[in-house]
Parts: structure tokens; sequence; C-alpha cells
């Protein structure tokens, strides 16, 4: 038999100067299940809590509704005071007098009666809640980084110096991503490898890191606190304990493949490490391009090795590790070459793009920091620059900025003229956007001190003539076509995610837009979450980023990940959904609908026939408790905790019939 | 697929051989065409210079027609004509408003839904579904061809959606497919200076003069169009053109389906090259053609 | 015509019985007299020689699957033939989306189908195709070959679908006024005896215990009065949005005449119009309500 | 039909709506008295039996509110929700009761006077459609007038 207790709240004169709560809590006093009925000032000031309390002892109340603002103030509140006075914290309901009645309604006979129906549905809902234990997850103290570029890097290191034990899985041979190919950066011209490298170094050699390089995510299973990841160790085909990185084998390799560190400006070897200062420092054998693996023959790196490191027998290894956290930074790629055959990139030798540009500029580059033409070496005079590409542009498909072009367009004008003195720099931009601390500045400097030509304007059109590069466009600020002769053109190409963003989204059950970004839970309010909970974001495969920013979102990302795993268990609402497996037609309408993948299917005995079936099952350390399982379970096999249908249906039931206040309200 | 073919105003007279080799090719390729009955100008430049109503009327008309015909789509060899057509298409759908008075015009429902293909378009698909296989007749290895464009088959891209606005390749597929060798230049998609040729002769001259110079700096021995005014200003003016530019050029302008119909084995006479004020002939020759 | 299909039924069931290839065949058998018909159970290639294919091969087998015998068989794993129309192939497809059948435990022996005859239009004689009293759902048949078959039976090219609009008499009651609709349907519903055949005859109603049955809380008010079957129909037709596949079966079952598969088809018809999606036509597609898109309809919405 | 007051049930997700009607009351925007507020977590989890069972119930009107399409708390509640109301409203039109008597908004936390707007917007709609006697007046007393309605309905 349900013993509830009615507390009326007047708020001081917020509640009570509109609603007549003397004869709420009188007429509550009638409802059926109620066995005491107040009102008080304050019923959240420490009086009216213990007025509460004692009342709960008192008449061994089995349920409480308090009459008073709104759940979304003080449900918490009443929650831990019913919980301490000994009575399930979950047997708690409120009534939203306030914000939803006194505040918003001005004759206080109407505001009486509804204050009294909605009372009483609350009263009818109380009576059916049932007492439930907050739901407790073991926390898994370790974390996963997904990519190994600035972002990775700075996350797995703010999270081993908190302590917390780090994997991180980079693809490539090295870490550090596209940062590492970075010459100078924007707006303070500090050379990238000098602030880059040291952090590589200190990550690698940190106790509680590892790291996989030429690996990938094989599979994600599991949810918050309590991931299964399996990572694929790709073979490196080079035994890296005995490797002593002596790179006699690298120099022997006969087989040549364009560099990808060098954005193919240069040959790599088969048998390679990106670029001198990687982590790891020593070799692995591109399967595909070694002579060995493609023909059988050679074997030159096996005969010079003096550490007899290489191994031809090397196989993929996958490795299973359980994680609480996940922090993805898989980064960005640039638009693909083919995208503009207008302006002959991908065709014409002389037109590269910005990470080309930033491999010549870097004095450990290809060309040992010069500028210089692909096609024949010489010094380029004047170089044109051509911004958005593959940025805000819609007939490519591409309409958002990318956010990057403009300052390190700026930054390359401003190499250039600092190693070419008597170059001249054209820049073609529809709109120059600086908002950053010290970009527009940085921007001014390209202009004032560099004498950096900006023409507003788009290219239509870049081709070769008579050895030289002509780039056709418009200067819209004069109203002219112009073309320019050129010796060489930098095309700010555009940030696009990384290649197989949109798998690897998959495999963590993450959103992404149309362009493959990895989507967040809230683009103001939670910009590092994702709505799977324990999967966290970093740099720029969000969205386009720069060095700055991607630095900040890792920090916050790891920080996001020590709250998570800083509690040994995980505790979390009891409002679940859950399944009557009798009910249950296995239709598993429940799985396609749920966004968190929280219903598994588990077998089942048939009780007449005796043979396994499959069940439904809510993974209570999953389920958000959103209850969009429920309408469409047409048998309601599927329940949902707090808001059960029991629950519901009271609170409708008990609409029927209007309370009229005699002599008011009418 | 069955289409309705809508020639447009200029294969009856400047562009009839434009008209005869789409005729002979599309019947080499089993392209089913039937010419829509009655059919009336699409707008082209003064329609929509005059009134947005009347220069989605006039191409809704005869899209209405097509329908009728219960055809896969209409195909339209001009570029104007295929502009005006999926423009209508486009407007129609984007406004009930402009719907509504459309309908009334017409008299009768019309939803903007008639696929509409230009002949380009629907030689690649027969070419995608291997219909050239085994018909080549002449050899034209060795022919360099500059692949024209001009603007209104590409642009404005949201409506003609052609495969790209800034760098197409359909002729250059085309070409390839025959055994001809596509150059690379760069004024495939640059204007030709269109219907000013009445009003404004210059800008024609000027601009078509800069196609056809970098056509042949491009080594071109022909260029290919898709356009009947294309055509004309290419090729009728390419004398005054060397008079304004003071460039001689000597370089024949062919419709992409007359190329086709080369190579089909077809003849000269056949295909009315010989209409082209400046003789493809000879620099077929140079290019070791057979004709 | 008719004729060379049923004795290739026969054939097939008789096949498949012999190889032991399934435990029953679910089919038609001769009803009482007349030129009716009634499902018959055959186990034995002896009883499927008794399957009979003609016009009167109204019921919609599939109901089957999840009732007795059937569901026990397959549960044991064991394999079940089936004969089916397109619209009753349509509801195996539905089904198979639904996970209650595996499609390998279950031979379907599709008919190619002409249309059968509305068994409350009086006629007899001449094909269903021809006379114009084929059910209303046969009206531009688009499943006259079924959209799912193991074996088929019948000759494609031959069906020729009646003419005329399946959803005519739903359309009828749409072009009423509100009040018209609310009395029509009060005056059918103040009928219901809330037998349940609707619910028995219905292919998609597999649920073991189907929320008429719980109490506690009692959505649908149990007493057959109007308010209490309004509630249960109004229910029901929810429940089969996006699954009926307008087999009008519902309908047919109806001991007190109350036209309840209107409601079925009229929202079929809606959820096609609205979400583009039409039921049991492909396997691999999700079901209407399991799914969603982001241009879905919005105008309602304040 | 001057001293008809109609009865509104809303069922407010707590994110959005319950919240937004929350925001309504801190920044004292006065609206109508005749909505009964039934706080859900998602209006996914509204299920059309609610609705229904609210009719049955004596209501006159029922609001759902939920957040604003790609700002539903738990990713897509609102999108699946909205197929189910956009059928729901079909299906009691089909039936004779006015569509209009059951009513979506979508409604953000921020909005508060957007809610008080909508209360005020549909209890006026609802006191022109007056009281849905269709459940309420039923009974086995139906039964018998409804042998003529079904006659006027030319059955």
């Amino acid at each position: 038999m349900a013993r509830v207790g009615v507390f009326v709240c007047h708020c001081g004169s917020n509640i009570a100067a509109t609603v007549d709560v003397r004869t709420v809590a009188e007429a509550a006093s009638h409802f059926p299940g109620v066995v005491h009925a107040v009102e008080y000032k304050y019923m959240c000031s420490d009086p009216g809590q213990k007025l509460i309390a004692e009342a709960i002892r008192k008449h061994e109340l089995t349920g409480v509704v308090v009459a008073a603002c709104s759940p979304r103030m003080h449900e918490p509140t009443f929650r831990r005071l019913v919980g301490k006075a000994g009575l399930n914290p979950f047997l708690v309901e409120m009534a939203n007098i306030r914000e939803h009645c006194s505040w918003v309604h001005d004759d206080r006979g109407e505001a009486t009666a509804k204050s009294i129906e909605t009372l009483r549905m609350l009263v009818e809902k109380v009576r059916r809640n049932s007492p439930l234990e907050e739901i407790r997850v073991p926390v898994t103290k370790r974390a996963l980084v997904i990519g190994g570029g600035i972002a990775g890097i700075q996350a797995g290191l703010d999270l081993v110096s908190a302590g917390i034990e780090t994997i991180l899985v980079e693809r490539s041979p090295s870490i550090g991503g596209k940062m590492a190919m970075l010459d100078e950066t924007f707006p303070t011209l500090d050379c990238s490898q000098c602030i880059l490298t040291p952090k590589m170094v200190e990550f690698s050699q940190h106790p509680l890191a590892t790291i996989y390089t030429y690996a990938e995510v094989d599979s994600v299973s599991g949810y918050v606190g309590n991931f299964k990841v399996k990572i694929r160790q790709k073979a490196k085909s080079v035994d890296h304990v005995k490797c002593t990185a002596c790179g006699l084998c690298i120099e022997k390799c006969p087989s040549k493949v364009p560099s990808e560190f060098d954005r193919e400006l240069v040959d790599r070897k088969a048998i390679y490490v990106p670029f001198p200062q990687a982590v790891p420092d020593k070799p692995v054998i591109d399967r595909e391009h070694c002579i060995w693996f493609s023909k059988g023959k050679c074997g030159v790196c096996k005969e010079v090795c003096p550490a007899e490191a290489i191994d031809y027998d090397d196989s993929d290894r996958v490795d299973e590790h359980e994680v609480g956290a996940i922090v993805v930074a898989t980064g960005y790629d640039l638009i693909e070459r083919s995208l503009y055959g207008e302006y002959g990139y991908g065709k014409l030798p002389d037109v590269i793009d910005g990470l080309q540009f930033e491999r010549m500029c870097s004095a450990s580059g290809p060309t040992g920091g010069r500028i210089v033409r692909p096609s024949d070496g010489e010094v380029p005079k004047t170089v044109v620059f051509i911004q958005c590409v593959g940025s805000r542009d819609d007939s490519k498909g591409r309409p958002y900025c990318s956010r990057i072009c403009c300052m390190y367009t700026a930054k390359h004008s401003m190499l250039y003229k600092h190693k070419v003195h008597d170059g001249k720099a054209y820049i073609f931009y529809i709109d120059v956007r600086a908002g950053g601390k010290g970009y527009e500045e940085f921007v001014k400097r390209a202009v004032d001190e560099d004498r950096v030509v900006y023409l507003r304007g788009r290219v239509s059109r870049v081709y070769e003539r008579d050895g030289t590069l002509f780039v056709k466009g418009a200067d819209t600020l004069s109203g002219h076509q112009i073309e320019i002769r050129a010796d060489l053109v930098v095309l700010a190409t555009g940030v696009t995610s990384a290649d197989g963003a949109k798998e690897l989204a998959q495999k963590l059950r993450v959103g992404f837009d149309k362009y493959g970004f990895f989507t967040e839970a809230h683009p103001k309010l939670r910009p590092v979450e994702t709505n799977t909970p324990g999967v966290f974001l970093a740099g720029a495969c969000q969205a386009p980023k720069d060095i700055p920013d991607t630095v900040s979102q890792a920090g916050a990302a790891a920080s996001k990940v020590l709250g998570l795993l800083s509690a040994d268990e995980l505790v979390r609402e009891p409002l679940v959904a859950r399944v009557n497996e009798d009910l249950c037609i296995s239709c598993f309408a429940c799985e396609s609908v749920c966004p968190y993948g929280a219903p598994e299917r588990v077998k089942r005995k048939d009780a007449v026939t005796g043979v396994e079936i499959e069940k439904a099952y809510v993974n209570p350390g999953v389920c958000e408790g959103c209850g969009a399982c429920l309408p469409v379970c047409r048998p309601k096999a599927m329940d949902l905790m707090g808001f059960s249908d029991d629950q519901m249906y009271s609170e409708i039931n008990a609409l029927s019939e209007p309370f009229r206040v005699k002599g008011e309200g009418e | 697929m069955k289409y309705a073919f809508y020639p447009g105003c200029s294969l009856d007279s400047s562009a009839r051989e434009y008209r005869e080799s789409t005729e002979i090719v599309a019947g080499d390729l089993g392209i089913e065409m039937e010419e829509i009955p009655e059919w009336i100008c699409c707008g082209s430049t003064p329609a929509h210079m005059a009134s947005k109503l009347l220069s989605v009327t006039l191409p809704a008309y005869n899209l209405v027609r097509a329908r009728a015909m219960g055809v896969d789509g209409v195909v339209a060899p001009c570029a104007s004509c295929y502009s005006r057509l999926k423009t209508a298409n486009y407007r129609i759908a984007q406004s009930d408003d402009l719907k509504d008075k459309v309908e009334r015009a017409l008299g009768e429902p019309y939803e903007g839904d008639v696929p509409v293909y230009h002949v380009l378009e629907v030689l690649a698909m027969a070419l995608d579904e291997g219909r050239l296989e085994g018909k080549l007749q002449t050899n034209l290895a060795g022919l360099k061809v500059a692949g024209y464009y001009g603007c209104l088959l590409v642009r404005p891209p949201e409506i003609t959606g052609f495969d790209d606005a800034e760098d197409p390749q359909f002729l250059d597929r085309v070409t390839r497919a025959i055994g001809a060798e596509p150059v690379e230049w760069r004024h495939k998609v640059e204007c030709c200076g269109a219907a000013l040729a009445f009003t404004q002769t210059d800008v024609v001259l000027k601009l078509s003069g800069e196609i056809l110079e970098d056509a042949q700096y491009s080594g071109a021995h022909v260029i290919s169009v898709a356009c009947p005014l294309c055509h004309s200003n290419l090729d009728l003016r390419q004398r005054d053109i060397e008079k304004y530019t003071g460039i001689n050029l000597e370089i024949p302008v062919l419709y992409v389906t007359e190329l086709l119909g080369l190579a089909l084995g077809h003849s000269a006479g056949e295909l009315g090259l010989k209409k082209h004020s400046i003789n493809p002939i000879p620099a077929l020759k140079r290019a070791g053609v057979k004709v | 015509m008719q004729e060379s299909s049923q004795n290739r039924l026969r054939e097939e069931a008789g096949k498949l019985l012999s190889a032991a290839a399934v435990e029953v065949v679910v089919g038609y058998g001769d009803g009482h007299g007349g030129d009716g018909v009634r499902p018959l159970f055959a186990r034995t290639p002896d009883e499927a020689a008794g399957l009979v294919w003609n016009d009167a091969c109204v019921h919609n087998l599939a109901t089957y699957l999840s009732r007795e015998p059937c569901r026990q068989i397959l549960l044991r794993g064991g394999k079940v033939g089936i004969v089916a129309k397109g619209c009753d192939a349509r509801a195996l497809v539905v089904l198979l989306q639904e996970g209650q059948i595996a499609r390998e435990s279950v031979h379907v022996i599709g008919m190619v189908c002409d249309g059968v005859l509305d068994p409350g239009a009086a006629v007899s004689g001449g094909t269903a195709g021809s006379s114009g009293a084929v059910l209303p759902k046969c009206r531009q048949c688009e499943v006259q070959t079924p959209p799912l078959y193991d074996t088929l039976v019948g000759d494609p090219a031959g069906a020729a679908a009646a003419e005329g609009d399946p959803l005519e008499d739903v359309k009828d009651l749409q072009s009423m006024s509100l009040e018209e609709r609310w009395s029509f349907w009060t005056g059918h519903l103040a009928r219901c005896i809330k037998c349940y055949a609707c619910r028995q005859a219905c292919p998609m109603c597999y649920c073991a215990t189907c929320i008429t049955e719980k109490s506690e809380p009692q959505w649908i008010d149990k007493p057959s009065h109007l308010k209490g079957a309004l509630a249960y129909h109004l229910i029901r037709a929810m429940h089969l949005a996006g699954r009926c596949v307008s087999c009008g079966e519902c309908g047919r079952a109806c001991p007190m005449d109350i036209p309840v598969d209107k409601i079925s088809r009229y929202l079929a018809g809606q959820v096609e119009e609205a979400f583009d999606y039409k039921a049991g036509m492909d396997p691999e597609a999700t079901p209407a309500f399991r799914t969603y898109r982001e241009d879905d309809p919005e105008d309602f919405i304040r | 039909m001057a001293s008809f007051r109609p009865r509104i049930v809303a069922f407010l997700c707590n994110w959005c709506s319950y919240a937004g009607a929350d925001l309504a009351g801190t920044t004292r925007k006065k609206y109508r008295a005749d909505v009964r507020v039934i706080r859900v977590p998602c209006s996914g989890r509204v299920d059309p039996s609610f609705i229904i069972k609210a009719f049955e119930r004596g209501a006159d009107g029922v609001i759902v509110g939920g957040c604003h399409p790609g700002d539903c708390h738990y990713v897509s509640g609102n999108y699946n929700a909205r197929r189910r109301f956009y059928t729901v409203r079909k299906l009691l039109d089909f039936m004779g009761i006015d569509s209009e008597r059951f009513q979506v908004t979508w409604c953000s936390a921020s909005e508060g006077e957007k809610w008080a707007g909508v209360v005020n917007d549909v209890t006026d709609l609802i006191e022109k459609l007056g009281p849905l006697e269709a459940f309420k007046e039923m009974g086995r007393a139906v039964l018998s007038d409804t042998r003529e309605i079904e006659g006027v309905a030319g059955e």
C-alpha cells in the first residue's frame, strides 16, 4: 500500500502569491495513497528539507512529491535528501508549480486548480515509481588515441603525464603527422620541427605510452569505460628490436617510390623511414614496391643488414586491448588533385600545392630549403599563390572554408620573399580570413613589409605556354581580367577529411558530415565529445583547424578523458530501458532505432520448445535512457525506468475530471 | 532509351551538316531519336532578355510535346537550346509560383521533369554502353583535336550538371574513343562571343580569335564543337578574325558528330564537311586521315 | 491457365514433401462444396494432391507461419513450404525483415496471380482478371509475380492486372467531410465485438502477447464499447503503419463486416506517399519506422 | 461554448521543450492556464497510445514538444518521432477526428516566448474546435444511435 507524502512549497511569494498553497495541500491530502500533505515557505531550505526527512520517517512514506519549482532545478537536491532520509532517491517526483504555473498565470483560481491537477498526476506517477539503484560500470584506466599527428601526440602527452596509460595508433611508419611536414608556422614563423619533434620524443619515451606505428584500428566493441579494440600491426618486415637504425638497407635498396612525406617531389626507397626525425627512427618495408615481395628476388637489404633485422616472413599481427576512453585524432588530407584540372594541378610540374611548398622551404626538405621550379630547378622570380582551391567552391562540391589557407598562404608568400629577395609574389584571394591572435597583423606584414600583392578574385585557368605558366583570373577590385606570367604557381589546396575517416567513424559509432568530418555532440557546448560516450575528438578530424586550435582541442579531449577515468566506477543514472523477455518477439526494431547500439541479442530458451531463440537485451552501461525503443516495441516488451509505461499511463489517467476551486476559476 | 529530338532553328539553316551528321551517327550507334512534331523556338537569348516567364514557357512547350511522345528524354544538339530547355526545367522545379504561371500559359500541368540531354551526353552514354565497338572504319590515329565546349554546355553547373564546369571531359572522351588524340588547351570553355556576333562583332572577333589561336598553338589539326553558334563564330568568321588579329589561322572546325561520322567510315560528302568555310580536308590529310 | 498452374503446384508440393525438403506445405484446399477454398496443410504427397489453385484463393497464408503448427516446426529448425500470391509474398518479405522467419527455412511456392475474386461480390465462372469482381487490392497489381519465391508457378508474361484504383474505396472516404467520416467509423466500430478476428487473420500481427491482452497499464479498454473499439483500431493501425501489405485479410475476416482494412490500406498509402516506402517489396530495405530522413515532412509542426 | 475551457495535455521533452517552458516561467511570459504538462525524456518516447489515451481521458487537444531537428539530446529521437506524429495526424483525420487537435512543436530551451505563444495559439484553436465529444460521450449508449448515423453515412 502506497504511502505518499506531498510537500507544497511557497517559494516565498513566488508560488504562494498566485497559488493558494493551503488549498493545494488540503486537496492533495484527499488523493488516494496520500498519507501526509503539508505546505511550507521554502522546501529546499534546510528546515524545509528537515521537514521532509522527518515526515518520511514519521509517516513511513513510500513516495514523495514536492510541489515546487522545476525538477530541472531541484530534483537532484530532493533525490539526495530522500536518499539520506532512508528512502530510495528515485521515489521522489516534483510537481512544477512555479515555472509552469505561478510564474506564467495570473488568475489565482486557475493557477491553483492547475497546481492541484499537476500534483495529482505526479502523485499517481510516484505511486508507481520503483526503487532504482545507480548503475555502476567499472572503468578501464587506459586510453586509446587514434592518429599520431600533433592532435594525437598532444592528447597522448597530456594523458600520460596525468598518469594514464595511453596507446597511440598511427597508420604511417612514424608519428608527427602533417605538422612534421611544415617548415615554419604562422603567425610566429617558428620552425615546426623544432617545436614538434621534442614532443614526439617525449611521448615516445614516456613509460606509460605505447605507440603502434604502421598500424590501424581493426574494430572497436564495448562501451564507455569498457571498450575492446583490435589493433592491426601491419608487417614492418624489420625487427625493430634488432635494428640499429644504421640506414645501410635504405642506402642500398634499389627500388624507388615517390615519397609521401615529401609530397612526391623526390623518391624514397621501398625500405624507408619517412623522414630523418621520424619516431620510431627505424625503417619498414613497403611490400607493394619491394622487389623481393613483388618479384621474389633482390634481398639486398637482408644481405647488407649487419644486425640481421630484416624479416621477410614477418606478418600482420592483431593485438587486442581494453581501454576506457578513445580520442580520435585522425587529422585531414588535401583535396584530390584531379579536382582542379583547369589549374593544371597534377599535370603541370610547376603547379604545386601548399604542402609541396612547405617541403621545399624546409631545410631538411628535398631541396635543402631552396625554393625552385620542380621542372628545371631554377629559382622562380614570380610566384602566384591561389587561395580557396577546393574551399568555398560549391561547383566543386567543397562549400566550406578550410580555415588555414589564408594564413599559410600569407606565410608562404613571406617565406618566399625572405628567400628570394627580388622575387614577386601575387596572391589571388576571395576574402582574407585572419581571425586569430596575431593573424591579421601577420597578413598585414606580408603586404606592408614583404610587398606581397593581393589580388581579389578567382583564377579561371592556369596554363603553360613556351615554358612559362600563365595565370588567368579576375581582379574584381579593378574589374579587369588579368593574366600573370608565373614561374611557379602554389595552390592553397583545401582541407578534406582523412582517407578512411568514414569507415573509422562507423567502427566507433560516431556521426560524420557529408564531407567525412566527425560530428561533435554539440557544436558549441560539447565540441570535443561525440554522441558515443567515451569517444572524444581532437583536431582536424572534426573540422579544418590550425595548430593552436588543434592543440587546445587535444588538451580539452584529454581532460575529458581524465575526468572520465578519474573514478574507479562510472556512476550512471539508472533511468535506462529494460526488456521483458517473455514479451519480446525478437523483431529487433529497438536495435535499429537506438542511436547508441544499446540493445543486444542474447540467446534464450523458448519456454515451449526449449530451443534457443534470440531476445533483445539492453546494455545498461550503454543505454542513455531516451526511450526511442519504446514506441517501436509493439508488444511493449521494452520499458524505461523512471518514465515507465505504467508511470506515463497513470499520469495521463489522472487527467480525468478537471478540478475546480469553489467560487474561483470558473 | 528512346529520345525526342529537338533540332532548334540553326540545324535547318546554318548548321545543316550538324543535323545530317547527327542523324547518321545516331543511326549507326542505334540511338533512337524522333523529332518533336511542331516544335517551336527555345527562346534563345532574346526571350530571357524580354521576359522570364516567356523564356521558361517556350522551352516548356516543347518539353510537354516531347512528353506526349512517351520518350525517355529530349536531345538537343545546340548548346543554347540545351541550356534553355534545362534552365526551364530547373526554374519550374524551383518555384511553384512560376510553375503555376507556366502551366496556365501551357494550359496543362508540367513538373519540369522531362530529362534533357545534349547530343554529347547521349554519345558519351552510347560509348559507355560499348555501342562503338567493332564499328570504327577509318583510322584517326594522329589526328589532334581541340575539343571546344564553349560556355552554355557546361554553365551554370547547378543547371547543366555537366561533368566539370571548368575542365569538362565529354568531348575528349569521344575523341579518344574514335582513336584521335585530344590536346591539352586552355580555351575549352571560354566564351566565343556567341550572339554578340550581330551586335558587337569585334568582341566576337577578339574572343573567338583567342580560342582559334590557342587551338592552333596547342598543335591541334582541327577543333571539334558541339554547338552551331560556336561553329559559325569559329568557322564562318575565321577570315575576318585573321584580318582583325593579324594572325593567319587555318584551323578547320568540325562538329563532334562529323568526326565520329568519319571514324564510322562515312564520306566527307555525306557528313557535309564541304559545307564549312574552312575546308577541313587538307588538315585531315595532313594528319594522315584518309578522306 | 489456372488448371495447368494447379497441376504444377500439386507436382511441386508433392516433390517437396516426398523429398522431405519441407515438413508441411501450407496451401489451399477445397472448401465445403461450392467454389470456395480453405487453407490446407499438406504433410504428405497424397495430401498435396488435394491442393487447389483458382481465383477463390484469397487467404493470405503467410499468417500461418507465425502460428501453429508452423511456428513449432520453424522453431525446431524444420522447414515449411508455403503457397504465396504476390501480395502474400510481400507479407513474407516483412516477416523476413523483422526476423520472424529465416529465408532458408521457408520454401515459397510463388503463384503468378491475375487477381482473386471478392468473396463479397457474388460471381461465378470466368477468371477474376476478366470479370470486374476482383478484390480492390488486385487492381493495378504490381506483384502479379511475387517479389519473393523459390519455385514460381505460372507464366509472368501471361498475367494481366485488373483495371481500376485499388484505393478507390479509401479515396471515397477521404473525399467525405470530417463529420461524415466520423459517423461512418462510429457507425461501423459501434458494432465491433472485439473478437480480434482481424488480428488473427493479419500476417503482421504475430506478437506472442498482444497489448490488447495487457492490463496494468491498460492502454486499450477491454470492453467492446465504441471507446474501446476505437482505441483498439487506432493503435492497431499505428502498429501496422509501414508494415501493412494491404492484403485486406483483416477486413475479410471481420464477422461484423467492419471494413477495418480501409484503415491500414489508407495508412500504407500515406506512408508510401510521405516516406517513399512500400512494405514488403524488398527484404533488404529498412522499414519506414525504423529509420528517418532529415527532409521528412515537417510542415505540420509548429 | 463560452464556458468551455479546453483541456490540453502537453508531453514535453526534458531537454528542450520542458526547459523552454521553464524559461517562459523565469521570464514571466504569461499564457493560458489550460495546459497540463507531462515530462518525458525525449519526444521519441511519446507513444501514439499516449495521445489516444489522453483524448480518452478528456483531453480536447494534445501537444508534443521536442527539440528542433538536429538538436535532439539523443541524436535522432525527434526525427523518429516526426514520422510517427505525421502518421498519427493522418490517421486521426481519416477516422474523422480533427488532426488539429494533435499538435507538435519544436521548442528549444531558449524559446520560452515561443512556448507561451504555442500554448495560447493551440488553446484558442481548441476553443474554436470545441470539446472533443468524440471520445467523451462514448459508451454503450452510443451503440443505438450509431445505427442511424450509419444510415446517414450511406452504408
